[in-house]
């Protein structure tokens, strides 16, 4: 059973990222942005990481995407509400992309990978917390320098006057 | 693991599918016959003019960014307050320049009236609304 | 399912994709949004090397700060073609060409 | 070392974030007129790092924070060398025309956090703190770049600005990750030691990663296949931020570079003669050497064909990336040896042609070559600067460019007949780029006055550029007190 849902939740990823890069209307995009970012936070999961699936959720769906629908709200003097992007050079682009993506299957199958045999799925959460507050203390400080100066820098380049 | 998400993607094709099955009824039972009267978008009875995608201010986007940053902060309280108990008072100090560092912005930010959701402009504002006085270089429509 | 090379090639997909919208898009949201496949595909990697190299969490909290970054790198991209909107009412990258080669 | 010892390690970090907040308080209070003055808080928390770090002087390489940073004597000098950079950027901008008209308060405090992400890039020996560095720099040069909101050319720029670089940091991501699974760890020494019992089995996962990562750090540097966004962004940002992003992040990215290509590619001991072949059949050494020699004959052609000095100016700094990367292959001692030296001088002479070129333009508004003319007659001393300030970016004999050049071509040719071809390309380049900077000089003292400019009054931009244009004189005929500090501060901390 747990086969089949991965199986259906990686196509619909894969789909929904196509419908992002080949969509002819904006607001298309990004709908179809939201469900890769769903579909990917189910991998996520599948992949025993559940912290990072919720963080997900939060994050990319929760404000990321609003932000991008903020854009396109803001951006387009909507009159014709079909914005259509036409691209350029589509099928060298493709072409050479497969190519790009047959190399990196390649070297994903012959590549001998750092495996270890994991024992079974458990709460991530404490772990991260540890982790994060001893071992990557100093990139958590940074980070928080980094989402001070965002917040800065953002909010006096959107503000209009004064 | 698979057990606990597991239901949440049950209950979510759940209220999916009842969703759908609502709207299909409808679609399938009501009578349908539309007429351009009943097209049109409805305005409490007066004539609809212009496009609905009207365009709104600039500093509901910059309330929006001030939501994604410090929900971005929330983030990283989860696994603090998982742990801290443990790792002791280093842990507490570690998360307070977090928390420091971050509140300077939410100073910044609000001082800045970036927060005040509407912005009054008055002519001729004196003492205390002085600081409601229109500023100069602030184009009107936006 | 439990096969690192599966979720590896969902990546690699996920990272053409990201790249092909990247190049063929004019709009700068969409642009934007081709950017946020990538840095998805990244954690992909991240998330699956984590699981399939013994649960070790680095690469879940490489994923972790390349989510945060991303928030960041959204609101700051977005706040600049905002601005760049009322200069010329149009986002297509290659029509504000005033600064010619 | 655990997170409290290494606490007293990181005082100039420390010290910079302190200014930072107080800088953002201390603006609330000030009105649009008077937030000048924090710049004025900036730089007294900049000299105050200054300070502390001349005085403290280099220590025995250590790893900091288990790992994730090193305090080490190379990261110390790339420290000094950012410090200066943003030093004579906030003084300069004091009197930039373009940005007295609006609130300056974010401009400063952006610049101290990017000085900041430049620190911990020059020192960082985890993934995540590559990452999260290059990031940090990355977004505040956005805004920085941006910064002029009314300005059409500055907001284009950022725009151009921000789509190359989310691209290439998305694409070096990738690149991260995949050195990540190879490994299983973030470390760049663990990860050397992983890939050593690898030996060739991960061939082309290592081929692909690093061209990636290039990527990424190419886009920093503005190397030849990702330098698009160089001469657009440089000339739509306000002058000193132009003049900041072509030194100080430039020369991180050198930094970071070799820090990255020692210590996860490279052999046994600091600096010692590499063995690239030993992970992988690609020709490393001829990758890279190829790419030198694109970026230098690139950034010199087009250079040629430029109407701004300050656009010709961007594409000469792609360019000299283009000088310090030949000795990039080589990484040997003498290799990173005159990289360091090469971007002092760099340092000196490209602030002080930019901020000639801001006294022009302050007068004048515009920045072509017809503003220079007749500068000979007009403005003498502005004149004979930036002669000098030319003829040590073509690299002539008496001025520092020169000795900074010729420590580069010792370097490439040191290594072998196998970089010979190297060093000829890059001879030839510094023909070609004498045609440029000469044809300013010409139009400087030969060619009459087309537009009668008002006169140029003197302003505290002037006192800068002569306080740039001694030492570049001076270094070039005495130089051991810096080729002293460059060699002490070869220590690299490898574990």
């Amino acid at each position: 059973m747990a086969e089949i849902t991965f199986w259906l939740l990686a196509l619909f990823t894969i789909a929904s990222a196509v419908i992002v890069v080949t969509s002819r209307q904006l607001i298309y995009s990004a709908v179809a942005l939201l469900f890769s970012f769903i579909g990917v936070a189910g991998l996520y999961i599948y992949l025993w990481a559940d912290f990072i699936g919720v963080v997900q959720i939060m994050i990319y769906i929760g404000g990321i995407t609003i932000l991008i629908l903020f854009g396109i709200m803001l951006t387009n003097k909507i009159t014709s509400v079909r914005i259509s992007h036409t691209s350029v050079q589509r099928r060298i682009a493709a072409g050479g992309l497969t190519v790009l993506l047959g190399l990196l299957i390649t070297m994903i199958i012959k590549t001998p990978w750092y495996l270890v045999a994991a024992s079974e799925p458990t709460q991530t959460v404490e772990s991260i917390g540890k982790m994060l507050l001893i071992d990557y203390l100093l990139p958590f400080e940074v980070v928080s320098i980094l989402l001070l100066g965002a917040l800065i820098g953002a909010a006096t380049l959107a503000r209009r006057g004064r | 693991m698979y057990l606990e998400f597991g239901t949440v993607l049950a209950f979510t094709i759940l209220g999916i599918i009842l969703l759908m099955v609502a709207l299909w009824l409808q679609k399938l039972l009501a009578p349908s016959n539309p007429s351009k009267l009943k097209q049109s978008t409805y305005e409490c009875g007066e004539e609809p003019e212009g496009s609905a995608w009207v365009q709104f201010n600039i500093r509901f986007y910059i309330i929006a960014l001030v939501f994604l940053i410090f929900d971005v902060e929330v983030v990283f309280l989860f696994p603090w307050a998982v742990v801290f108990r443990e790792l002791g008072w280093l842990a507490m100090v570690e998360m307070g320049i977090f928390l420091v560092i971050l509140l300077v912005g939410l100073a910044y930010v609000w001082r800045k009236g970036d927060l005040d959701w509407v912005k009054l402009n008055m002519k001729n504002a004196r003492g205390r609304y002085r600081r409601f006085a229109e500023d100069p270089n602030s184009n009107k429509n936006f | 399912m439990d096969q690192l090379q599966t979720y590896l090639i969902i990546g690699a997909v996920l990272f053409c994709l990201g790249l092909y919208g990247v190049i063929t898009r004019r709009n700068a949201i969409a642009i934007l949004m081709g950017v946020e496949l990538i840095l998805n595909s990244a954690n992909v990697n991240f998330v699956a090397f984590a699981r399939f190299g013994g649960m070790n969490m680095s690469g879940q909290i490489f994923a972790l700060f390349v989510i945060i970054m991303a928030a960041a790198e959204a609101a700051v991209a977005l706040a600049i073609i905002i601005n760049i909107y009322h200069l010329y009412h149009s986002i297509n990258v290659d029509e504000p060409s005033e600064l010619k080669l | 070392m655990t997170n409290l010892t290494s606490l007293n390690y990181l005082q100039p970090e420390l010290i910079l974030t302190a200014t930072i907040l107080l800088m953002i308080v201390v603006d609330l209070f000030y009105s649009a007129k008077k937030s000048r003055r924090i710049g004025l808080w900036a730089l007294a928390g900049l000299v105050l790092a200054f300070i502390y770090i001349t005085v403290s002087g280099f220590n025995i390489p250590t790893a900091l924070f288990l790992g994730s940073i090193s305090s080490d004597p190379f990261g110390i000098f790339f420290k000094v060398l950012i410090l200066l950079a943003t030093i004579m950027t906030i003084l300069v901008s004091f009197s930039e025309r373009d940005l007295s008209n609006q609130r300056v308060g974010e401009y400063y405090i952006l610049l101290v956090i990017v000085t900041l992400g430049l620190f911990f890039m020059v020192s960082a020996t985890d993934l995540i703190m590559v990452y999260l560095s290059i990031e940090v720099v990355s977004i505040m040069s956005f805004v920085l770049a941006g910064y002029l909101r009314g300005n059409r050319r500055s907001s284009e720029a950022s725009l151009k600005y921000v789509i190359y670089g989310a691209f290439s940091s998305g694409i070096m991501l990738f690149g991260l990750s995949i050195l990540f699974g190879l490994t299983g760890s973030t470390n760049f020494f663990d990860i050397r030691t992983g890939l050593m019992e690898l030996q060739n089995g991960a061939d082309l996962a290592l081929m692909l990663s690093t061209v990636l990562i290039f990527a990424g750090l190419g886009y920093k540097i503005s190397a030849v296949p990702f330098h698009y966004w160089t001469p657009d962004v440089y000339e739509g940002a306000p002058t000193s931020i132009t003049a900041f992003l072509s030194v100080a992040p430039k020369a991180a990215g050198m930094a970071l570079i070799i820090r990255f290509f020692n210590s996860i590619l490279g052999g046994e001991g600091v600096f010692t003669e590499l063995e690239w072949g030993t992970f992988s059949a690609i020709p490393w050494t001829q990758l890279l050497a190829v790419l030198a020699a694109v970026t230098m004959t690139v950034g010199n052609l087009i250079a040629l064909r430029q109407t701004s000095v300050k656009r010709m100016l961007a594409y000469s700094s792609i360019a000299h990336a283009g000088y310090m990367m030949m000795a990039l292959p080589v990484l040997s001692q003498q290799g990173v040896y005159g990289i360091m030296i090469y971007a002092v001088f760099y340092l000196l002479m490209n602030l002080g042609a930019f901020y000639v070129v801001m006294i022009i333009a302050n007068a004048t508004g515009q920045e072509d070559y017809d503003q220079f003319r007749g500068l000979g007659h007009k403005a003498p001393l502005l004149a004979i600067l930036m002669t000098l300030f030319m003829f040590s970016l073509t690299g002539i004999p008496p001025t520092a460019g020169f000795i900074g050049k010729f420590y580069l071509f010792a370097a490439v040719i040191k290594a072998g007949p196998s970089f010979y071809w190297l060093a000829i390309i890059g001879a030839l380049n510094s023909v070609i780029s004498l045609y440029y900077y000469m044809y300013v000089v010409k139009t400087m003292f030969f060619t009459q006055e087309k537009t009668s400019i008002t006169q140029i009054e003197f302003k505290g931009i002037s006192i800068l550029v002569i306080v740039l244009a001694i030492p570049t004189l001076i270094f070039g005929i005495y130089w051991t007190p810096i080729a002293d500090i460059v060699h002490k501060s070869l220590a690299i901390f490898i574990r």
